[in-house]
């Protein structure tokens, strides 16, 4: 028994990825219909509850947090089955009739079935527009401001809203940008913290006593400012520089060590 | 004007404007012409451009505008040149609630909700976020819930003209298309339990 | 590839290119040619281009660099559209650089160029004497760069009580940034300990 629920447990952790793919409960009743090959508009109820239970057993076994969604779908499939084992009604007196027409319990969950697959195919046609949206490539729009007339200087008669700031922010996003040499890219790519260090020194022995730690940041981009503290951290360590702080918070200071030589 | 004069315009125009884009209007009025010369100036065009050999753009149009876009066929050079776009693809909850706002809109979360049979919060905000959807009025009643609508940017970011391009919601039974791996996970999964129970 | 191929793959390069171009040694190596073959090309190009009555755009040459351009002739027609009353918007170089400032400022015009990937002069300059963006200060450095910030207009435009009332970015985005910065921090941090041990 143990040896068993150990196996299993293995054979579900390798399908764990998949177990969680489901978009909903729908979706995986679409799967298990489409598996057990059923006629959508006559769902045999007991089979697919017992799938469909099966399922929700799995992932409580890997303990994966079965969402509220997937319970309620399993009271309504069983409270389905259970009203089509119901005894049919006396009123009816036509027993041929009865699994045919609109009584049918499962009608409600049917027409949600066919409802969700119409979409779920719409998206998929979506994903391929997205991917074919990919395979071409527009332009920004030349900067024509050499054009406009200097004198409109004021923000009358514009009309924007805040959609179009963010419609605005996401073509940037998208737009594909050709690799270029642009200077900057280059730049900052090259910082080394060998390179760093020397500077900084230079910069420290330029001028003798101490000096604010934040003038050793002149460049506000986050890779100049991670090599400069490295470059720092590494000065420090090999006693080229002193570090001194009066109290918490305060200005850190930091001056070259004297009688040091230039570092090669 | 000749007609190579006014095509030549039209190609600086569409140029400058780049993923803007200009609509049939703004081109009438620039030119001076009636919308209908512009149409038959832009079918020609487009035709023109297609057909060329030596043409790698041609045009394009895009949620109302037309714009010059490079061909299909070229992607693979320009693809050397680019640098990997900075946003993923849309997840398939994602891709699931927009299909639902494009089809049914304007629509509430809970009829959204309805449709997927899960919670939709998530997906709704990141569709908001990246542009693709917005806010386009008030459900009447006591909730007055938000309306969700598709914005110009879901036509650029899927290609569209506009939304009669969608295509036609698949209205009734085709097999979905299956998924091995699934029908594995399941078969694995049946042996497993039947054993058990065995 | 005949001459047709190639002048058309040339053709998108170009055009994707934009206002950035490209130069001789880029296109080689795109198209897997010679400099000289490139150059033939170029030059038969640049005389077509010029020469069709229909185009609206020619190749020009600048720094060594090869992009496309509107034709001077037809810049009556482009000062139209600027100025036409259909365009009474902000032009979409200027939105978008109000955007990147909206959500990342303060910040220098190298950082907007950095993302936006072409000159940013004008538009700032049209941003400032709109009122809707403003100096907000000094980046620290040798250089001492403007830092431009929105201002109390750019609320009132936009009907926003504060900045805050933004609406939100994609997570995406920020985790895309953020990756490529701790990347380089990762990157540059293993290296200064590999070099230490060395």
């Amino acid at each position: 028994m143990l040896v068993n629920e150990t196996k299993k447990m293995v054979i579900h952790m390798e399908y764990n990825v998949k177990v969680e793919a489901f978009e909903g409960p729908l979706d995986l009743l679409l799967h298990l219909i489409q598996g057990l090959e059923i006629d959508i508009y006559d769902i045999p109820m007991a089979e697919i509850s017992e799938q469909y239970m099966l399922y929700i057993r799995a992932m409580n076994v890997l303990e994966l947090n079965v969402a509220s969604e997937y319970l309620v779908m399993a009271a309504t499939l069983l409270a389905i089955k259970s009203r089509m084992l119901l005894p049919k009604q006396e009123e009816d007196w036509n027993d041929e009739d009865l699994s045919l027409e609109e009584d049918d319990p499962r009608d409600e969950l049917v027409e949600r079935l066919i409802e969700y697959r119409k979409f779920k195919m719409a998206a998929s046609e979506l994903k391929d527009k997205e991917k074919d949206r990919g395979s071409f490539f527009t332009k920004p729009p030349t900067d024509l401001s050499e054009y406009e007339s200097t004198k409109q200087e004021s923000i009358e008669g514009l009309e924007h809203d805040l959609h179009d700031l963010l419609g605005a922010f996401h073509k940037l996003l998208r737009r594909k940008k050709l690799q270029r040499p642009m200077s900057t890219r280059i730049t900052r790519q090259e910082i080394s913290i060998d390179k760093r260090m020397d500077e900084i020194l230079n910069q420290l022995r330029k001028k003798s006593g101490l000096h604010p730690f934040h003038d050793l940041f002149p460049i506000a981009e986050k890779p100049h400012m991670i090599v400069s503290f490295l470059a720092v951290l590494e000065l420090m360590k090999r006693n080229e520089v002193v570090v001194h702080q009066d109290e918490n918070f305060s200005e850190i200071m930091v001056e070259a060590s004297k009688g040091v030589t230039m570092v090669g | 004007m000749d007609k190579h004069e006014i095509q030549a315009i039209i190609e600086s125009l569409l140029f400058a404007a780049g993923d803007e884009g200009l609509n049939i209007a703004q081109l009438a009025n620039v030119l001076s012409l009636s919308e209908e010369d512009i149409l038959t100036h832009m079918t020609d065009m487009k035709e023109r451009y297609l057909q060329e050999a030596s043409r790698g753009i041609h045009i394009v149009e895009l949620a109302g505008t037309f714009q010059f876009a490079t061909k299909r066929n070229l992607s693979s050079y320009i693809k050397r040149l680019v640098e990997s776009p900075t946003n993923s693809t849309l997840s398939q909850a994602g891709l699931e609630t927009l299909a639902i706002i494009a089809y049914r809109q304007p629509i509430t979360r809970m009829a959204i909700e309805d449709v997927r049979g899960v919670k939709t919060d998530r997906p709704l905000q990141t569709l908001v976020s990246k542009g693709l959807i917005k806010e386009k009025g008030r459900a009447e009643g006591a909730g007055r819930a938000i309306l969700y609508g598709t914005t110009g940017e879901f036509l650029d970011y899927f290609g569209l003209k506009d939304l009669s391009q969608l295509p036609s919601l698949p209205d009734d039974v085709q097999e979905l298309e299956g998924d091995e791996e699934t029908d594995l996970f399941f078969k694995t999964l049946q042996n497993s339990f039947t054993t058990e129970e065995g």
